[in-house]
This record gives structure tokens, C-alpha cells and sequence, in this order.
């Protein structure tokens, strides 16, 4: 009975030419809410959805990797998922496409203490090194560490869950990969230890975007129009962050209380110069090379052509 | 009142392990992310109060419903066993296989196919109470002497009737202590099905708050959860002795 | 209702391969008592077990007919050399453990129940339950239990062993009221007891064992004690008893 | 043997499991990244054995010794419970308390002060085979027939001996039974700790497998688990059997 | 070992309010055999319960004084009205229970606990389990264990109630003779066994209960059933045993 809900696809999807009506929308994000999602709970608190016809949910998973697949069986409108996932997602057959962007620079950082004898990449030859979802982190990682010159069975891997930053500050591991720049630095500057960072993209691996919106790619057609109002959407919300960002801070804790913490003011401020200014719009070109990449690595069977990887809401 | 006389160990069990913590968490200077002071739950504790009751109030009737679900099936299943000689041999291993499943491994699949609202989380709570009920139960059942099986058998019995009036209350003893167990597992149940996808509930507060290193607000929903945990142990127990009313301990319980 | 007899043939019982007993037979007429005698460990009990056709652990085999020619399921009460009380199941509750396992009891059997427990003397233990009872006391519900079932066939396994000499006569005179007309097959280790309620007692002897019969004094049952036939018998039975050799204590052969 | 004679029926009823399982996701056409098929599972099974077997060796390791030491010391805090009336009073709400603690929520302290190696996942095994065996022994130990400790009363026997020689036995029973719970509730507790942070073992293989969305794998992996837990499982009644040869169940187990 | 005589007053007893005895009092001579009588229920059980110093439920209270002036726990054998064998221990082993119970049985222990057990007949089951036994069998094993212990002074239950008359003789005379010198208090139903075995006969009877005395045959002990004396006290025990009016049965007072 379970598969045959699954099968129908979403609930929503029979009412859809009246546009009149609200359209509910189901977004489900990668984790739980922090400042990334700024402009998602800031369109939501401020009307920007109503205004735009839209009914939105917000739902937090405990794992990152169940949004995808809850997006590909149809039970959830919209998820928030990273482009490296998602190439891997597309060859693995989900039928799955990236129709926004939120965060338009890679997150990701290879974070080690400040305290610690590792000042460059190179240093890590021998150490371990700690990440929380296995897959892309550790092709990442490798291709960051061979860029270094330090060959990837040098390095001890530990999946340490979702624990990064404990596990680098209760020194249980040497560094840890796959932090995000935003959070985990200003997470360790709350603890009183200094991190050191690793920039992804200057160690020998494509820039990507972080953060994407990606939606079932065969109820696309149906949706388009929800899906692009949704977009307009959360660009004014990224809009009047970065025009109102004390106000906005004001705003986000407002909407959760257990949000207003040190951390979270701190990552507040950080994130808000990588929210993608114009969310629908698509960088055809970050997709194809990334895909290239991952061929090329042997991450992914074959290429996949852009537009089964993403589609620009934009573009009529 | 005897439950409040029951529940007072368990009180003082509780304040001796907060001072205990307290110490430790002075004497060794262990760092609050890793383990915050019991003083410092206790702030967070009362600064959240509102959240906190919020998020508990929908753990509590997750772990309820899961655990008289799971009780009343696992009853179920152990009395279908005891029943039914065909159904033994081939129910028995898969109920035994899906006890050595790790639920959370199925818990994707199960927010894929019952939704990520209570319902799943409720049938987490009953998936983990389900299986020690049911075996403990079915193990109980078994035990029956055989002098009152004889004697069932030559007062004309059916199988029914059996099960029901001889080997069910001669295994009131081993369900109680299945039973007693499951209560205390049954918050378990219930914080995981949050951990897999919720965005409520104790078990989330849990979870999110431990990502964003808020340990002591962390450490504050766990109090809640452990206090109803223990509360619904000896709920339980109480519960069991009522319905035994011949049965003594032959060690007091917890006097 | 009508009497009901029964006769066995063949009945053979063997543990861990020593037989002990093979090719037993015998006979119960409708409405008689028989006394069952035999040293501890003859083989009393898992006869018994075998008529009420109960499991038993070894190879034991046993032709079983009845005088209607029906089978005896159903139409049989079967009493313990154990008490077999419920802990869970207060005294009256026991006394109606029968109807209770088939069905619901009803307020008549109630009743009755009540009836037979002040009968056997317990009428004031009615509603405890069976842990404040003394050894007798739970013997004699246990009793009150069989005769609540009013079975045509009534095994009885040394239904008066644990009450005191007084009480027990006056089981027995219980006993012979409440089921005349039964055909019952009554196992005690008291020659007297036998002598005082049988119409024929047997004695299971031997190994492996044989059954055989003992004549018994004339008359009315339950017969009183002092009854000169009653005195003389008791010491030709006691020294037959004594003949038979022990069937333990010997080893396998 | 026996003992292949007692597992049949499992085999029997996984092999039922999977022919269902397939059927399933013929006539569902479930997509493969949900519920792969028990074929594919299969396939997935071949091509990465050895893989497999690694990580299953590490498991199997901490699984067995979580088990042991789990049940050696729910054992013992059964007996010290029922030989000492003080510890009672205290020990008893603790142990409650740990047991309502969801272990998982801990985990991630556990590891950070255990760190990522195999004593950590040993630890988590321990733990969460620890309180069920503690309860259901000490459950046991409580219901001794009065009679038999007032036979060790007479007898002269000081409460050491009673409880080892009278008690214990006595209590076989329903130990066996909290045994089998645990041994199958083992390899769960392996498979958190894994979770929470490692390198090796099939929870970590499960958790990559599951991040790089090859889920016939981490079925795969799964697979292995389960049955490794249905043998644990039957191993420990064969072996609580063999302790008991006076015992007999009323309705065979498995037969 | 020298004999060891007790005596116990002001022993009162009351289960939920009701007094089952009250003021009691008996001196137990040093080597000297009581038998307890008394109906079904009427405290025997209990009394022995309060002199071997075992839980009891209710109110209970009794002052025990030994010949000797020192506590008689530890030197005292009790064999209860239930076998209460150890299910997961061998017959042998069970009759070992004592010496196991406080340290580890002997070879010689166990040399000893195969000749009761051959004397009581049981020599070829010494290795089985207690559940492949017959009732009586179970009671012999009890009685083995007991007379194991070889205490001064020796607590009995209906120790012979379930087994044959024959046997039944035979474990008086082997009692008579383990127990020579031993203050022993028996508990039993058969006023014969009392006649036979006892020094001194005890009634419980009336209720709240008192204790008296009933005269005994001279001569030595066992003694023949057949002699004049006992056959004669028999009809008086009896008659006496009837007047006492029966504990139980009438409610609450
Ligand atoms: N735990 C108890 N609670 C209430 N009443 C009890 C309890 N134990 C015993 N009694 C009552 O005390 C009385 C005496 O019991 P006891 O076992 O001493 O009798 P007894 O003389 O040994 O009888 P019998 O010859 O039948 O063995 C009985 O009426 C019994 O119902
Ligand atoms: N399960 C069993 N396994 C092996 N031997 C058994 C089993 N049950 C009974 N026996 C043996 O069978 C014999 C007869 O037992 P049964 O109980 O029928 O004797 P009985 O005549 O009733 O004796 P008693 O008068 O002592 O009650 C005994 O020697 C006993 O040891
Ligand atoms: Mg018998
Ligand atoms: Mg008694």
C-alpha cells in the first residue's frame, strides 16, 4: 500500500492548473536549521511564500542522505542537497535535478587545529583524519591530498558521524574534512580553540555549489511553475538578508529559540556573502565540469548530459 | 502512597548520580561540550523550559502508543505462538530475524513508506518493545508446569482456553519482567524513530542540539526523557503486581 | 447418569528400556471401586497418567475400551498425587477450575462449589488463596476439584494421603456419597483405606509388574473399620504386600 | 547435529524472508536506491566479499566480546543485587537510570572519550546487553520457591552458597531467556557504536555504502549482520540448554 | 554426639488476626521422639516452621530454650511437608544438598549418601533426576537428605505419607535406628505411626489450639504394630483424636 502512495507521486500535483489557489510545497533540508538556511526561514516568516502563492513546509532530517531519496520516490516536493551528491545520485539512476541554488560557493573545508604541526595539506601524511558522510568527502579529500602530493593510503579515514568538530577539539582525530566554513570555525572559536582551514577549491578541486534545491525530475513539467515562483521567492528573502543582516539575525532566532546561540550568530554573519543571489539561475558550466571531474576519477559510470543534472527556471 | 514509597529510590538514585556527575565534571575539568555540569543542564533546562515541555509532550505520547502497542502485540504474537504449533516454525525465525535487524538500518525505508510524522516514530517505539515482549512472553509460556497442563487436559480444556487461563497467568512472573523491560526501552524507540527524521519531539531537540554543540540543552532533554524512562518502568511494575496479586517477590523488589 | 466401564489390555510402560510393566490388563465394572496397590515406584501414577491417556515421557503403549464403546475423553476425572492448585486461581476458583476451562462458570456451580468445599471442611477458605493453605487443606480442594467434575470415571492418586485419620473418614464417607455410581480406580498406600472403599482391590507387583486381584470384605461401602472382616483382611492384605517382592531397589536386569 | 537441525528452521525462514522480499519488489517495482532486490543483494554480496568478510570479522569481534562481557556482568550485578540488600536501594535506580538513558545519545561522548577504536563499539555492545541480562537475572534471582530457601536456611547454608547454588539454578530459566534477548539485541549495539565513528566493521561499511547511495551493498552488509544475529542467537539457547539438561521445555522451542 | 533436648513457650500464632495457637508450650526430652497429631490445618506445619526459626508471614512469636543453653540453628534437620528436591541436581546430589550447601561433599560424604540412599531403597536411581521420580521415591530422597544431615535434633512432616505400607515400615526401622539418640519431632496423620515410633504423642486440637499429652506403650521403639498395647492405644488415639473438635470450618470469630 506504502509503495503504491509512492508511486502516485505528489498529493498536490491533481489541483495543479488551478493557480489561483496556494500551492503546499514540501521542502525538506539537508540537516537541521542553521543560518544556511537563512533565506528559507526568512521567506516563510516574512510572507515571502505567501506572496508568491506558495504553501511551504519545512522539514528537518536527522540524515543527509534521506532527502534525496524521499525527493526521488515523490514523497517530498523539494529537498536541499549538495551538487557533488547529486552527480552521483543522477548516475546511480535517481531521477533527480537540481533546480536552485542556495549557497553558490563550496562550504567545504578541510579544518585541522590552529595549535596542531599541519600547516599545509601536505602535512597530513600519516595523520587521520575524520569525516561525517562517506562517498564525495572522501573523493574530495583524496583529490585534495594527491594535489598535495600525499597519496590518499597515507591518511587514516574515520567516519566520526556528525561529531567533526568534538572529535578535532577532543583531539580524537588529527583533522577533519567536509566541515563547513561557515559553522564549524566560528564552532570551534566558541570552544576557545583556533582552527586552521583548508580551502577546497584552492586545493585542486572544481568549485561547486554548496547548497542546491534539487526536485523529482519526472513531475518537473507539472511543478515548473510552483518551483520558479518558489525561487523568486527566496531571492527576495537573500535580498533583504544582505540588505537588513542585524534585522534578519533578529528574524532567524525569532522563528526558533533553541536557534539563538553564539555559534549560530556567528555562522549568521559568515554566510551571508555565500547565499546565491540569483537562486534559479544555473552555471551550466560548474555541472559539466563537475561531472567531468567525477569521470574522470571514476566516481560515476558515464557522463551524464546537463540537462538531466540540472535545469535553469529561468530560462523559459 | 506505596508508589511515591517506590518511586523514592529511584529519586535518590537519581540525586546521588547528578552529584556524582557534578564531581566529576569539577574534579577532571572535562571540557562542556563533551559533558556539560548537571548545574549548567539545570540552566539550560530552565531557560527552555518551554521548548522542552513542547518537544516531551509529543515523545511521551509516541512512547505510550508505542509501548501498548508493542506490549499488546508482543503478547499477541507469543500467545499465537504458544497457540499455533505451524506458525512456530516458520514465524519464530523471521520474528528472530527482525530482531537482529538494526531498525535504524530500515528506518529510511520506513519514513519512505509511513511519512516522517508520528506514526512512524510510533511504530519505532512498538518495533523495539515488540521483540522482547513477544520473546520473553513466548518464553514464559513455555515454562508452564506440566501437572497444570495435565490437569487442563483431563478437565477437557481447549487449546483456547489453555493458553488463556493456565499457561498465560502460570507466565505472569517471566511477562512482568519482559514487560518491565520494554518500559524502559520503549523512550529508545521513540528517540530514534526522531533521530531518522522528525522535526519534533525530544529525540530531534536531541539530536539538533547535540549538532549545534549545545550539549546542555542536550543533556536537559535527556533528563526528561531518562526521569520518564524510569517513571514508566515502575509504572509498569506496579501495573504487574496489581495483576499478580497472589505472586510475591521472594526479594522485595526495590524495598 | 449412567455407569460407565471401562477395560485395558495390553498396557505396557517402559523407562529408559526397563520395562515396568508389559501386557497388563484389566477390567473395571460399570459403578465398582478398585483399590490400586503397590509398592512406591510399582507403576501406580503412570497408569493412571496412561488411562486419562496424559503424555508420558517413554514408550508406554495401552488398548483402552469402554463399555459404550466411546471414547473415555471427556467422561474422566483425573486427581493427582500432587495437588495441582493454581496459585493464581483463589480456592473456590479452583474447586471451578473445570468450568472455568470450559467455558464460564455458572452461578449454580458456583454454587455447588461452595457446597463441596464446605463439605470438604474449607468453606471458611472459599476466597484465600491457595498459599495460605496448609498440605491438607490443599488436598482437600484438590478433591473438592475432582468431585466438582462428577465424571462417570474417577482416577484418584492417593487422594487422602496428607489429612489427618479423622478428616480422612470422613472423605471417605464424602467420597462414596458423592460418587456412587462412578467407576473409580482409587491408588492408596493405606491397606485399610482400601479395604474400607473397594469392591475389588488390585495389587501391582512384580518386575516387570503384574496386576492381581485380593478379595474384599462383603457389604455397603464405605464399611467401618471395626468391622471384624474389615480387621482380618487388613492383616492377609498387609501380608501379601509384604510378599510381593520389591519392585525397585534391584538395578536393571 | 542438533544444533544444524535447530537452525533449519531459520535457514527455512530466511529463505521465506527473501522470497517474499523479491516477490515484493517485483509486484511493488519499489525503485532499487529504497529496497533493492534480494537478486540484486545478492549480486552486490559476490562482487565485494572479501570486502564484506573484512568488516564482518571486525564486527563479529566486538559482538561477541560485547556479549560476553555484557552477560558476565548483568550476571554479576544480578547476583550482587540479590546478595546484598543494601546495594539494592542504589544500585538498582542506577542501573534503571542507564538502561532508560537512549545509549546512542551518549554515543557520541562514549566515543570521544573512548575514541574510534574497537573498545568503544565493545563498550556500546556491553552497554546495551548489560541492563537486559542484569534485569531479567535479577528477576529470576527473585522468585526461588520459598521453599527451597528454607531448605538452604536449614540446610545452613550462608547466603553466598544459597544464592549459587540454590538462587542461581533456580533461576536458569529465566536467565536463558534474557540471554537470547541479548545475544540478539548484540549485534545492534556493535552496529551504533560503528555508526557513532569508525573506520572498520559493517555498521561503517553500512553507513559509506548507504552515503554513497549503493544500498544493495549496505543490504548486503545488512545480510551478513542479520544472520550472524539469528546464529548468535541460537547458539546461546543451545548452549543455556546444554547448562540445563534437567529443564524441558512444555512446547519444544524451535521444533 | 550428645543428645540435645529443647523446649519452647509461649509460642502464639495468628494468620490474618484469627489466633491459631496461643500460649503454647512443650518440652522436647533430650533423645526422646514426639509425635505431633493434630486435624488437617490445625498449625502442626507452623509449629515446626517457628522451631526450625523460617519466615512466616504473619504474627508469630515463640520463646525456644535448648537443653545446652545455646542457639539451635545449625543443629537442627528439618524435612518438610513438600520434597522440595532440587530439580538441576542428581538424586545423589540432592541428599548431598547439606554438606554442598555449606562447603564441598566429601568422598566419603558421598560414600555415605549412596548407603541411605541404597537403604532407603533408592540406590539404583541415585543417578537420575528428581523428575523421572515417583512421589514416593521423591519422599524417600527427602528423607535421605535429612537423615543425612545427622542433627541432634530432627524436625519430620508426614516424612512416610506417600509411600506403601510395607516401605513404609521399613523406613521406621531405619529411622528408628539413624535417629537413635536424636530429640526427633514428628509430624504424621497415621495414629499407628504414632504409637509405633513416639516416645510421646502430642494433640494440637481445639482453637485457638493448645497441646496435649496422649500416653504411649511402653518398651522400645519401633514397635511391633502387632502388639497388644498398640492395637488397644490405637482405638483410644482415635477416639480421642475425634473428640477434638475440628479447628477449622468455622469461620471467624
Ligand atoms: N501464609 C498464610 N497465610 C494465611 N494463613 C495461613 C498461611 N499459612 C498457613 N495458614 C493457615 O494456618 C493454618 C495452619 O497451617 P499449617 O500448615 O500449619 O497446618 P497443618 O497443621 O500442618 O495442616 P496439615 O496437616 O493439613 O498439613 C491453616 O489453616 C492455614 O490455612
Ligand atoms: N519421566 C520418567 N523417566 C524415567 N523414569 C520414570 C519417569 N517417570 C516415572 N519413572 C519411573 O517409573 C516408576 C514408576 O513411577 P510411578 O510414579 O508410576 O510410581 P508409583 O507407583 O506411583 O509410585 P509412588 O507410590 O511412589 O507414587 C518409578 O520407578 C519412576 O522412577
Ligand atoms: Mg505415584
Ligand atoms: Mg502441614
Amino acid at each position: 500500500l506504502a509503495l503504491v502512495l509512492i508511486a502516485s507521486g505528489p498529493a498536490w500535483a491533481a489541483d495543479d492548473d488551478d493557480t489561483t489557489q496556494t500551492t503546499s510545497l514540501k521542502v525538506m533540508l539537508d540537516w537541521y536549521t542553521n543560518p544556511s538556511h537563512a533565506p528559507l526561514v526568512i521567506a516563510q516568516q516574512r510572507g515571502f511564500f505567501e506572496r508568491h502563492g506558495l504553501d511551504v513546509e519545512l522539514i528537518s532530517p536527522a540524515d543527509p542522505s534521506v532527502p534525496p531519496k524521499l525527493v526521488a520516490a515523490g514523497k517530498i516536493d523539494m529537498a536541499i542537497s549538495y551538487q557533488p551528491q547529486l552527480h552521483l545520485q543522477v548516475d546511480q539512476g535517481l531521477p533527480l535535478v537540481r533546480v536552485g541554488t542556495l549557497i553558490a560557493t563550496p562550504l567545504n573545508i578541510t579544518l585541522v587545529r590552529a595549535d596542531s604541526d599541519i600547516e599545509s595539506m601536505e602535512d597530513l601524511a600519516g595523520k587521520s583524519i575524520g569525516y561525517s558522510v562517506g562517498g564525495v568527502e572522501e573523493v574530495l579529500l583524496n583529490t585534495m591530498l594527491e594535489h598535495n602530493g600525499v597519496a590518499p593510503e597515507d591518511v587514516e579515514m574515520v567516519n566520526v558521524n556528525f561529531a567533526l568538530t568534538p572529535a578535532l577539539i577532543g583531539e580524537k582525530v588529527d583533522a577533519v574534512t567536509g566541515a563547513f566554513r561557515n559553522f564549524e570555525l566560528a564552532q570551534m572559536a566558541q570552544e576557545g580553540v583556533k582552527g586552521r582551514a583548508f580551502y577546497i577549491e584552492e586545493e585542486g578541486v572544481p568549485t561547486y555549489d554548496e547548497l542546491i534545491f534539487i526536485a523529482n525530475r519526472d513531475t518537473l513539467d507539472a511543478n515548473r511553475d510552483a518551483y520558479t515562483r518558489f525561487m523568486a521567492a527566496v531571492e527576495e528573502a537573500t535580498a533583504w538578508i544582505i540588505n537588513h543582516p542585524d534585522e534578519g539575525w533578529k528574524a532567524f532566532k525569532a522563528s526558533d529559540p533553541a536557534l539563538d546561540t553564539p555559534v549560530n550568530k556567528k555562522a549568521w554573519y559568515n554566510t551571508i556573502p555565500r547565499f546565491a543571489l540569483r537562486p534559479a539561475a544555473l552555471d551550466g558550466h560548474r555541472y559539466d565540469a563537475f561531472e567531468s571531474f567525477l569521470l574522470e576519477r571514476g566516481q560515476i559510470k558515464a557522463k551524464s548530459p546537463l540537462s538531466r543534472l540540472a535545469v535553469d527556471l529561468s530560462q523559459p | 502512597m506505596s508508589v511515591l514509597k517506590r518511586l523514592w529510590p529511584a529519586l535518590l538514585g537519581i540525586l546521588s548520580i547528578l552529584g556524582l556527575w557534578q564531581v566529576l565534571v569539577v574534579v577532571t575539568g572535562v571540557p562542556g561540550y563533551v559533558l556539560p555540569s548537571p548545574l549548567s543542564v539545570m540552566q539550560a533546562f530552565a531557560s527552555h523550559q518551554q521548548l522542552l515541555w513542547h518537544h516531551a509532550g509529543i515523545t511521551v505520547i509516541e512512547i505510550v502508543a508505542g509501548l501498548l502497542i508493542g506490549c499488546i502485540s508482543g503478547l499477541g504474537t507469543a500467545l499465537a505462538l504458544a497457540r499455533f504449533h505451524g506458525l512456530r516454525r516458520t514465524l519464530l525465525p523471521i520474528l528472530l530475524i527482525s530482531q537482529a535487524v538494526p531498525l535504524f538500518a530500515l528506518a529510511p525505508i520506513l519514513m519512505l513508506w509511513l511519512g516522517y510524522g508520528m506514526t512512524a516514530k510510533i511504530v519505532m517505539a512498538t518495533l523495539i518493545i515488540y521483540f522482547p515482549v513477544a520473546s520473553t512472553c513466548y518464553d514464559g509460556l513455555r515454562q508452564t508446569p506440566q501437572g497444570w497442563l495435565d490437569l487442563a487436559q483431563t478437565l477437557g480444556a481447549d487449546r483456547r482456553r489453555r493458553l488463556l487461563r493456565i499457561q498465560l497467568p502460570a507466565a505472569l512472573p517471566a511477562l512482568a519482567s519482559g514487560m518491565r523491560m520494554a518500559a524502559s526501552a520503549a523512550p529508545i524507540g521513540a528517540v530514534i524513530g526522531e533521530w531518522v527524521g522528525s522535526s519534533q519531539g525530544l529525540g530531534y531537540l536531541m539530536l539538533d542540539a547535540n549538532a549545534r554543540m549545545q550539549v546542555d540543552l542536550m543533556f536537559a532533554a535527556l533528563l526528561i526523557l531518562v526521569t520518564f524512562g524510569v517513571a514508566l518502568y515502575f509504572t509498569t511494575d506496579a501495573v504487574m503486581r496489581r495483576l499478580m496479586p497472589w505472586h510475591e517477590d521472594r526479594i522485595g523488589a526495590t524495598s | 447418569m449412567t455407569s460407565l466401564g471401562f477395560s485395558l489390555s495390553h498396557a505396557r510402560l517402559a523407562f529408559s528400556g526397563q520395562w515396568l510393566f508389559d501386557g497388563l490388563s484389566a477390567t473395571f465394572a460399570a459403578g465398582s471401586w478398585t483399590g490400586l496397590l503397590g509398592r512406591s515406584g510399582s507403576g501406580k501414577s503412570s497408569l493412571l497418567r496412561m488411562i486419562a491417556d496424559l503424555p508420558i515421557p517413554d514408550t508406554h503403549a495401552l488398548t483402552l475400551t469402554t463399555s459404550d464403546q466411546r471414547p473415555l475423553a471427556g467422561r474422566l476425572a483425573w486427581m493427582a498425587q500432587q495437588d495441582q492448585l493454581l496459585p493464581w486461581r483463589k480456592v473456590i476458583d479452583n474447586v471451578l477450575l473445570g468450568p472455568a476451562l470450559r467455558g464460564r462458570p455458572t452461578a449454580a456451580q458456583r454454587q455447588r462449589a461452595m457446597t463441596l468445599l464446605d463439605e470438604v471442611g474449607l468453606s471458611d477458605k472459599a476466597e484465600q488463596w491457595p498459599k495460605t493453605l496448609s498440605g491438607g487443606q490443599r488436598q482437600r480442594v484438590a478433591l473438592a476439584r475432582t468431585l466438582f467434575e462428577d465424571a462417570p470415571v474417577v482416577l484418584m492418586d492417593e487422594p487422602f494421603s496428607a489429612v489427618d485419620a479423622i478428616t480422612r473418614l470422613e472423605l471417605h464417607e464424602l467420597a462414596a456419597r458423592l460418587l456412587a455410581g462412578r467407576t473409580v480406580l482409587l491408588v492408596t498406600h493405606d491397606p485399610l483405606e482400601a479395604l474400607r472403599l473397594s469392591d475389588r482391590i488390585l495389587i501391582l507387583s512384580d518386575q516387570p509388574a503384574s496386576l492381581s486381584d485380593f478379595e474384599v470384605p462383603g457389604g455397603q461401602r464405605p464399611r467401618a473399620l471395626d468391622a471384624p472382616d474389615v480387621q482380618r483382611m487388613q492383616s492377609q492384605l498387609v501380608a501379601r504386600l509384604h510378599s510381593a517382592p520389591h519392585t525397585n531397589n534391584e538395578g536393571s536386569t
